[in-house]
């Protein structure tokens, strides 16, 4: 008896009799002898649970985590604090457990959070319909350009380089499957270039995309670029970071005709990248045409109120070839932990947690813009993430970590500082990392990381100069 | 409370059940002007006026309307909505297709390890070589178990795993010079399936089934020619049953130049029995939500890696984790971003980790021998099902559809019940829920008429199933008697049948 | 399933709720031969036959009949058997004296943390700095909540504080080379309170209560002489209403040369606003599952930490946590056992550790302003409701004992209802549980005849006290209608009224 | 608005309108001035979530756990493995948020529980009769001698040295309340001296305490030791510990009366040494002189089977003075978590889990036995701890520690050797420790705890020679 199987010798003895077979190989005869696999996996044999635990605990304390350093990474998910109740809600197996609510009447629960969460989403974007959630923010871009590209039946999509390059990276994946085009906008200022976004949109475009704050941490101006976009007849896409809409003014109200978004800032660990959510919203007119489950009111046959997925024959479990996407598995439970999230923020914190983080921003962005050796990539606006120049030392010297791998209990004194280098997916900023605050970065903290940069760099120019000698 | 008062002893006479008298309300609806849960840290930096950091035509100027709850309301409305969910661990739930095996807790425990829950996915290679080596290995594993050597564990979910899986085949093509536009998959396939293939910018091509519950080898000769570019295939199938003639399907579809796709949502069946790979196919995806324990979360998160043979491996999406020896022989693990002809990010960062976690958990708690001892008991537990349904009246109005031994699961047709007995397979999934089960996947495969597709999985014990059939024959006595009872049924549900179609033809779908 | 069918949109008619039909069944009835959860590691070492290690007349010859279950089962027995169950996420528990307010999450994240879950009480202090931190820093926190500088956590619960107040008390006499034999409980007091008392070897002597409804001076002045070791009060008493004597009450005692025991249960009425030791009292014992907000787990854990005056503290239990400065002024905590006039121990270890570290994170979760805060609005929320069942139906049969504002809770008598009714203060209590809600204490204080206790605590939303109320209300007036309805309730809980006559009678207390 | 509280200023207002009254101060006028608080409480003020998990987590990491070192300390709890499932069910707050079932018609989880739990213990103890848990070993060992009083008559108290010292203690304390004589009988080679035994029992002794294992981890012949008791019609007091009852002969087969315990190895987690949970049977003629809360089972209205708290006249709020305990709240949750681990482990893991613990605990005596510079403290067989004596350097040295507080991440460098000193509660075995065993110390770690002695020894008498340079 092994995986967790309550089926016992005895069990297995009675059970081949009712079905009339000596042995379970029997049943196995159906698969021609020359595809069978004539030996065990190689694999170790199973452990118990105590050494399982060990291992994965021993892996685990392998990592330099944000509950071990103080980390400035953001670049799309963000360290906050995700209150207890969240785990406690989302730990209860009624939520764990079941699967896409195909049963209305006996998941009503997951149903409703559903809808739930369709209003705040709905209420954050300032459009009125939004889907139960996607994978993450990524493939929600691509998920936007098959929308657009189906409701305008043209295939240029046009994309603002401040557009996330894992959502750009991810369209043009895609785009290829699609039959798109994609053309990239570049940026000025740390903003994207009205001009060169006018010039790229065509009578062929299907929709521009831009996202805000945009990877540099900017605050667009969406409605004012949205305009050459609304021109020729191309839709208005906008990835937003769900964090910040306590305070900026929504896609809905900038003429955005879709915004979508990576979902992890709320209510969602880091886990590595994953498993979070995406969200999708839209105007009135694309209701039809939406990705991804969609919960609706209705009664049952008492006139009790109720819930039941909707829409469905938008699906690919009803249409097929002909549906508006093939997400069937999405990410129901991390949307459940926004939901959670979310209400416990509630009207007022979520505004207050915006304002937060934007002064906590702004103490960060001058400390460290005036340190010598660094300076502001740009000065456009910024809420919770900007982007510094180091001057005088490339980032990767400055950021430089031993190839020692890191060992458990010790790994605090190892692990270098936590920024996000541009150069990968910036060669023009290879010169440039990214700083994100969160309510859990203090003012110590984000003084510890000032000092730190200051005291790499010292070390670094020291070095040097001994090299020098 | 909807209960009359009797004398002690007699049972009082109920119109609403408990549940069903407490009325949903939304969180929303709850709201308290002034009321909060959460306090935040005081910023502990000058209180600047917004509006001097940013642009006030940039800010927003209504708050957005989310609940004033406090935490204690919160808790009480998340708990009751719980409640009103039917769920794995309450009871049985054979839903077809999907895999409904127990969730082991300890996988909860390891995920959420805060060296996992905790680690930033943009942390520096060198500080997550735990997490990278727990992937490496898990690959590895999926390789093992596929018997394809390159593994992706990017994509998101089955059917992203799918949609990777045919841009890779354009990929591969294109490669070559070619540009095949049809990609053929059979009526069983799951609606995944001809969605992506759409989207990879593909045309779908049907193949028949045969009478024994296999791709219809004629049918399949008659399509295949230098313009397709793969066949896509569930085996055993979504009716449950192995194909015979994989050995010469593979070489039909290899012959013409077009590659094998394996929907893996049915590894659950053959895992240390036999492997894709040895099959022939050429790309794989697995649901780590299915066959390897990860929980559904009422609708995910899941993931599905990709598997891929050498000739696929070049296009695999990117990054991949790779392994590097230093020159003391120490293994140091990494992301290789450096792959000019990989097909690109199907997503951001490196997938659904915390879901590998559990799924490397699960594989570390059985082992090679308990995969394939899990797969065992899996089909064991179908097929004694089946023949227990095979006897009387579910014998008599549910046939099995294709009746030959079935691997993991297996399909009946409600066809006779409703001819005879004027109810429907919704009618009795309906039904079953008043007896404390969750219904099996109803109407798919869409080839059976009325179709029930049940799958049992192994963590079922025996009893249970012996329950659910004996369920199943008082539903057909019952009707048999009376088919009001299962048209009108649920009964003792929170809510009972729902009005769908009105919920479509006037879409409410937030609150106002 | 007892429900009949019914044309849909009309409401079946069922004489079960779906958790009713459920019957009990133990994991003991659900084992079978062979099954199994757990997987051990192997020794690793020799597998010697344990006859080899120890001899075998000091071995078991038939193991234990534990139940044989697999994982899967385990899960799904006990998920159903805690929906059994109504708790506080659930819904208003008003159970007077018992402080059931809202449960914190956070408190239990940080217990759980492996420093302190995995923590082994034998560690040696200088590698537990961070749990006598704690300790001391909550030790200081009730010492001033309490106003009395010296803290024990070492007792388990209220009641184990209350022994260890008076075996303190009997060391201080001693101490004194006296050796009274009585204490003088009010007639309100808890049941515990007498208990100890006997446990602590003095005689129980009962104090009357006033018309106001608290300790007849009077009857105390004629009681209270020099063979009196202390007097034990709650204040506010049981009555929900504070002793407006305390002054001349604390006086009294001490010129008797007796202590005055103060029972902090009711604790949660004064927090910030009164200190047990600016009234008088020398000996406090504080429920930390009240007034700190440990879950209570459906009758424990808890801790009762005990403050005392300076003139106990010699005598206090052993171990105490203590502070001492490094020459640099840096802070070390110690166990200190080198008491030689302690009274000992009272358990083992150190306390209920876990529990101190949910209570200490929801002292500075609170803060100080925070917790005066929470007596405010607990009075604020008691007097509301008792406001409200001041009116109407309830006001009529349910009158309150002792008419004043109340502190933190309040309590009705049933007399009226029981008389011009005929439903008693338990049908009424049943009745309640069909309206969704936890009755209150009742039966309890003695002298209230057919008592209601009610405590609402500050966690509880407005409308959630008037929904109460208009609960009573209808059932008030159902009552009037049909008392049967109440005599017979509940109709919708798990099981119905149960027969405790014939349990006691009987008793069948483990499975055969 | 504080203290999780739903009361908004508005609410207030009208509440306060509704009770006639215009401030919440009125209320408390009750309270005479002279004793009122005029100040604020001195303590710090509230805050938010994630600051008062950064103080508890900054302190938790203070602590040196068995999750950070290989421990090897026992007396009386112990390093298990706690199976997930636990963790997962306990936490469920339908278990984890009610008080004692009241009302048995809303309880019915709770009470079931408390049935199971009293069947699973009295398979474990051989005795027919169980509580459904008291706070702890040591206070049970108390319940215990006042229920053999009551039922004697009598007021003396035996109990040899192989009781936990704890439970001594605690015993001692109470004695005083009880008005009983405690007479301790000492140990010899490991085990309870049977002559010194029968010499201290008289005709006024109420009880005798044995412990097996005792404190020394031998295993003690009861049956033969309970003989004298027997003989002068003293009630036999076991106190065992639960994790040995899978191979050893039950107290309730060897004429034990009472059989009590520390509860901890069943499914608790070590927590500093509580929230654990005690467990008490007995003999059927004590049912109704019982300590603590029992569930019984019963019928309700219409035939249902169901469960009671029963007994209850036993009870202290029923008996008051006369109550047969003063016990209230308990520790139900904890005996929940001991039940779901029971189930777990199972009929026959509960016993292979034994026979792990006596085989590796007879590999690692032989191995550390046998270092020179140490010797076996007794022969006596033992199952999961066993006593070793230091001949060449005293034990305080051997396990010195640094004085400097333990930093967060690196203490595991500093941890000194994980194992229990005697000498605080036998100053007889000043010279010796305790080493225990769990199945989470698997062979290569109880080598690494033989190195670690034989390095610190060495180590020591390195400096000593140096010192005598
Ligand atoms: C046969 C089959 N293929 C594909 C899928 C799609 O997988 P996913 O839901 O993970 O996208 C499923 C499961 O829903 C399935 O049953
Ligand atoms: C007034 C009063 N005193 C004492 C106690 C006993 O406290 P515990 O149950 O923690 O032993 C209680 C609670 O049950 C109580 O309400």
């Amino acid at each position: 008896m092994a995986g967790y199987a309550p089926i016992t010798p005895a069990d297995q003895a009675e059970m081949l009799g009712a079905i009339g077979v000596d042995s379970i190989d029997e049943l196995f005869e159906q698969i021609p002898p020359e595809v069978r696999l004539g030996r065990p996996l190689d694999l170790d044999d199973g452990l118990s649970e105590t050494e399982v635990f060990d291992q994965l605990d021993w892996l685990a304390r392998q990592n330099v985590s944000t509950a071990e350093v103080s980390s400035f990474l953001g670049a799309g998910m963000y360290d906050h604090y995700v209150p207890a109740i969240v785990d406690a809600i989302t730990s209860r197996s009624e939520f764990l457990t079941p699967y896409t609510p195909y049963q209305p009447e006996v998941s009503q629960g997951g149903l409703q959070v559903m809808f739930e969460f369709q209003t705040a989403m709905s209420e954050l974007t300032g459009l009125p319909v939004s889907n139960a959630g996607l994978y993450e923010g990524p493939s929600a871009a691509a998920s936007a350009a098959y929308l657009a590209m189906g409701a305008t039946g043209r295939t240029g999509l046009v994309a603002s380089r401040g557009l996330h390059p894992h959502s750009r990276e991810t369209l043009a994946t895609h785009a290829v499957g699609f039959g798109a085009t994609l053309t990239e906008v570049g940026l000025e200022g740390g903003l994207t270039d009205g001009t060169e976004l006018e010039a790229a949109i065509t009578d062929d475009t299907a929709a521009v995309f831009l996202q805000n704050p945009n990877f540099l941490g900017s605050v667009e101006d969406v409605a004012a670029l949205g305009e050459a976009a609304k021109a020729k007849g191309a839709l208005l896409i906008v990835a937003v970071d769900p964090m910040t809409l306590g305070i900026l003014r929504p896609p809905g109200e900038c003429g955005a005709d879709i915004a979508f978004g990576e979902g992890q800032p709320l209510g969602n660990r880091l886990d590595f990248g994953g498993p979070s959510f995406g969200f999708f919203c839209a105007d009135e007119k694309y209701i039809r045409k939406m990705p991804g489950r969609i919960a609706g009111e209705t009664t049952d046959a008492d006139g009790r109120r109720g819930f039941v997925l909707t829409l469905q024959t938008r699906e690919q479990h009803i249409r097929r070839e002909k549906a508006t996407s093939n997400i069937c598995t999405a990410q129901a439970l991390n949307a459940l932990a926004a939901m959670v999230h979310l209400s416990w923020l509630g009207k007022r914190g979520f505004v207050e947690l915006g304002e937060l983080l934007a002064r906590r921003t702004a103490f960060a962005r001058d400390r460290i813009g005036g340190l010598d050796g660094f300076e502001l990539l740009h000065e456009a606006p910024v809420v919770r993430e900007f982007a510094v120049r180091s001057t005088r030392v490339p980032v990767d010297r400055l950021l430089a970590r031993t190839n020692e791998p890191v060992d458990a209990g010790t790994h605090a004194h190892e692990a270098g500082i936590q920024v996000y280098p541009l150069g990968r997916d910036y060669p023009e900023y290879e010169d440039s990392f990214l700083v994100a605050i969160t309510e859990k970065r203090d003012p110590v903290e984000i003084e510890g990381l000032a000092e730190d940069l200051e005291s790499t760099l010292a070390e670094l120019e020291a070095t040097a100069v001994e090299g020098a000698r | 409370m909807s209960a009359e008062g009797t004398p002690a002893g007699t049972a009082p006479v109920m119109t609403e059940t408990p549940q069903q008298a407490e009325r949903a309300v939304t969180i929303f609806e709850k709201s308290v002007p002034g009321r909060r849960a959460a306090q935040l840290p005081d910023a502990g930096v000058e209180a600047t006026p917004i509006e001097e950091l940013i642009p006030s035509h940039l800010l927003r100027e209504a708050p957005a309307e989310l609940p004033e709850v406090s935490e204690p309301e919160i808790v009480r409305h998340y708990n009751r909505l719980s409640r009103r969910n039917f769920d794995l661990d309450t009871g049985f739930y054979p839903l077809g297709s999907c895999t409904m095996k127990y969730n082991p807790r300890l996988n909860e425990r390891v995920a959420a390890l805060p060296g996992n829950a905790a680690l930033h996915p943009a942390t520096d290679p060198r500080e997550a070589q735990g997490a990278l080596r727990l992937m490496f290995m898990l690959q590895s594993s999926l390789a093992e178990i596929c018997g394809l050597d390159h593994v992706s564990l990017q994509p998101s979910a089955g059917s992203q795993g799918e949609l990777a899986g045919l841009l890779l085949t354009r990929a591969y093509h294109a490669d070559q010079g070619r540009n095949p536009t049809k990609v053929l998959t059979p009526d069983t396939a799951h609606g995944t399936n001809p969605a992506s293939v759409t989207m990879a910018g593909y045309e779908v091509v049907k193949v028949a089934t045969d009478e024994d519950g296999g791709v219809d080898v004629e049918d399949l000769k008659s399509k295949i020619d230098d313009d397709v570019a793969c066949l896509m295939l569930t085996n055993p199938n979504t009716l449950g049953v192995f194909d015979r003639n994989i050995v010469e399907i593979a070489s039909l579809v290899h012959d013409s130049g077009a590659l094998l796709y394996y929907d893996g949502a049915n590894l659950n069946a053959i895992m240390g029995q036999a492997r894709p790979g040895d099959m022939g196919f050429d790309i794989v995806h697995v649901n780590l939500h299915k066959s390897f324990s990860q929980p559904h979360g009422g609708g995910g998160p899941g993931a599905g890696p990709i598997a891929v043979s050498d000739r696929v491996e070049p296009f695999l999406p990117k990054p991949q984790v790779v392994i590097e020896l230093t020159d003391d022989g120490f293994p140091v693990f990494d992301l290789d971003f450096d792959r000019p002809r990989s097909i690109g990010r199907m997503r951001g960062f490196q997938g659904n980790f915390g879901v590998f976690v559990r799924s490397y958990a699960y594989i570390l708690s059985l082992g090679g021998d308990g995969l394939a001892e899990a797969s065992r008991l899996a089909v064991l537990n179908a097929n004694y099902l089946k023949r227990r349904l095979a006897e009387g009246r579910a014998g008599k109005y549910l046939p099995v559809a294709y009746d030959r031994h079935c691997m993991h699961e297996f399909v009946l047709s409600g066809a006779p019940m409703k001819r005879d007995l004027g109810i429907k397979t919704l009618d009795l999934a309906k039904r079953l829920l008043d007896f404390g089960f969750h219904p099996p996947t109803v109407y798919f495969p869409l080839l059976v008429d009325e179709a029930l597709m049940i799958e049992p999985v192994e963590t079922e014990a025996r009893e249970e199933l012996d329950r659910f059939a004996d369920a199943i024959d008082r539903i057909l006595e019952e009707a048999e008697a009376d088919p009001e009872i299962a048209r009108n049924a649920p009964y003792t549900t929170p809510v009972r049948r729902l009005d769908e179609v009105g919920a479509t033809r006037r879409p409410v779908i937030r609150q106002r």
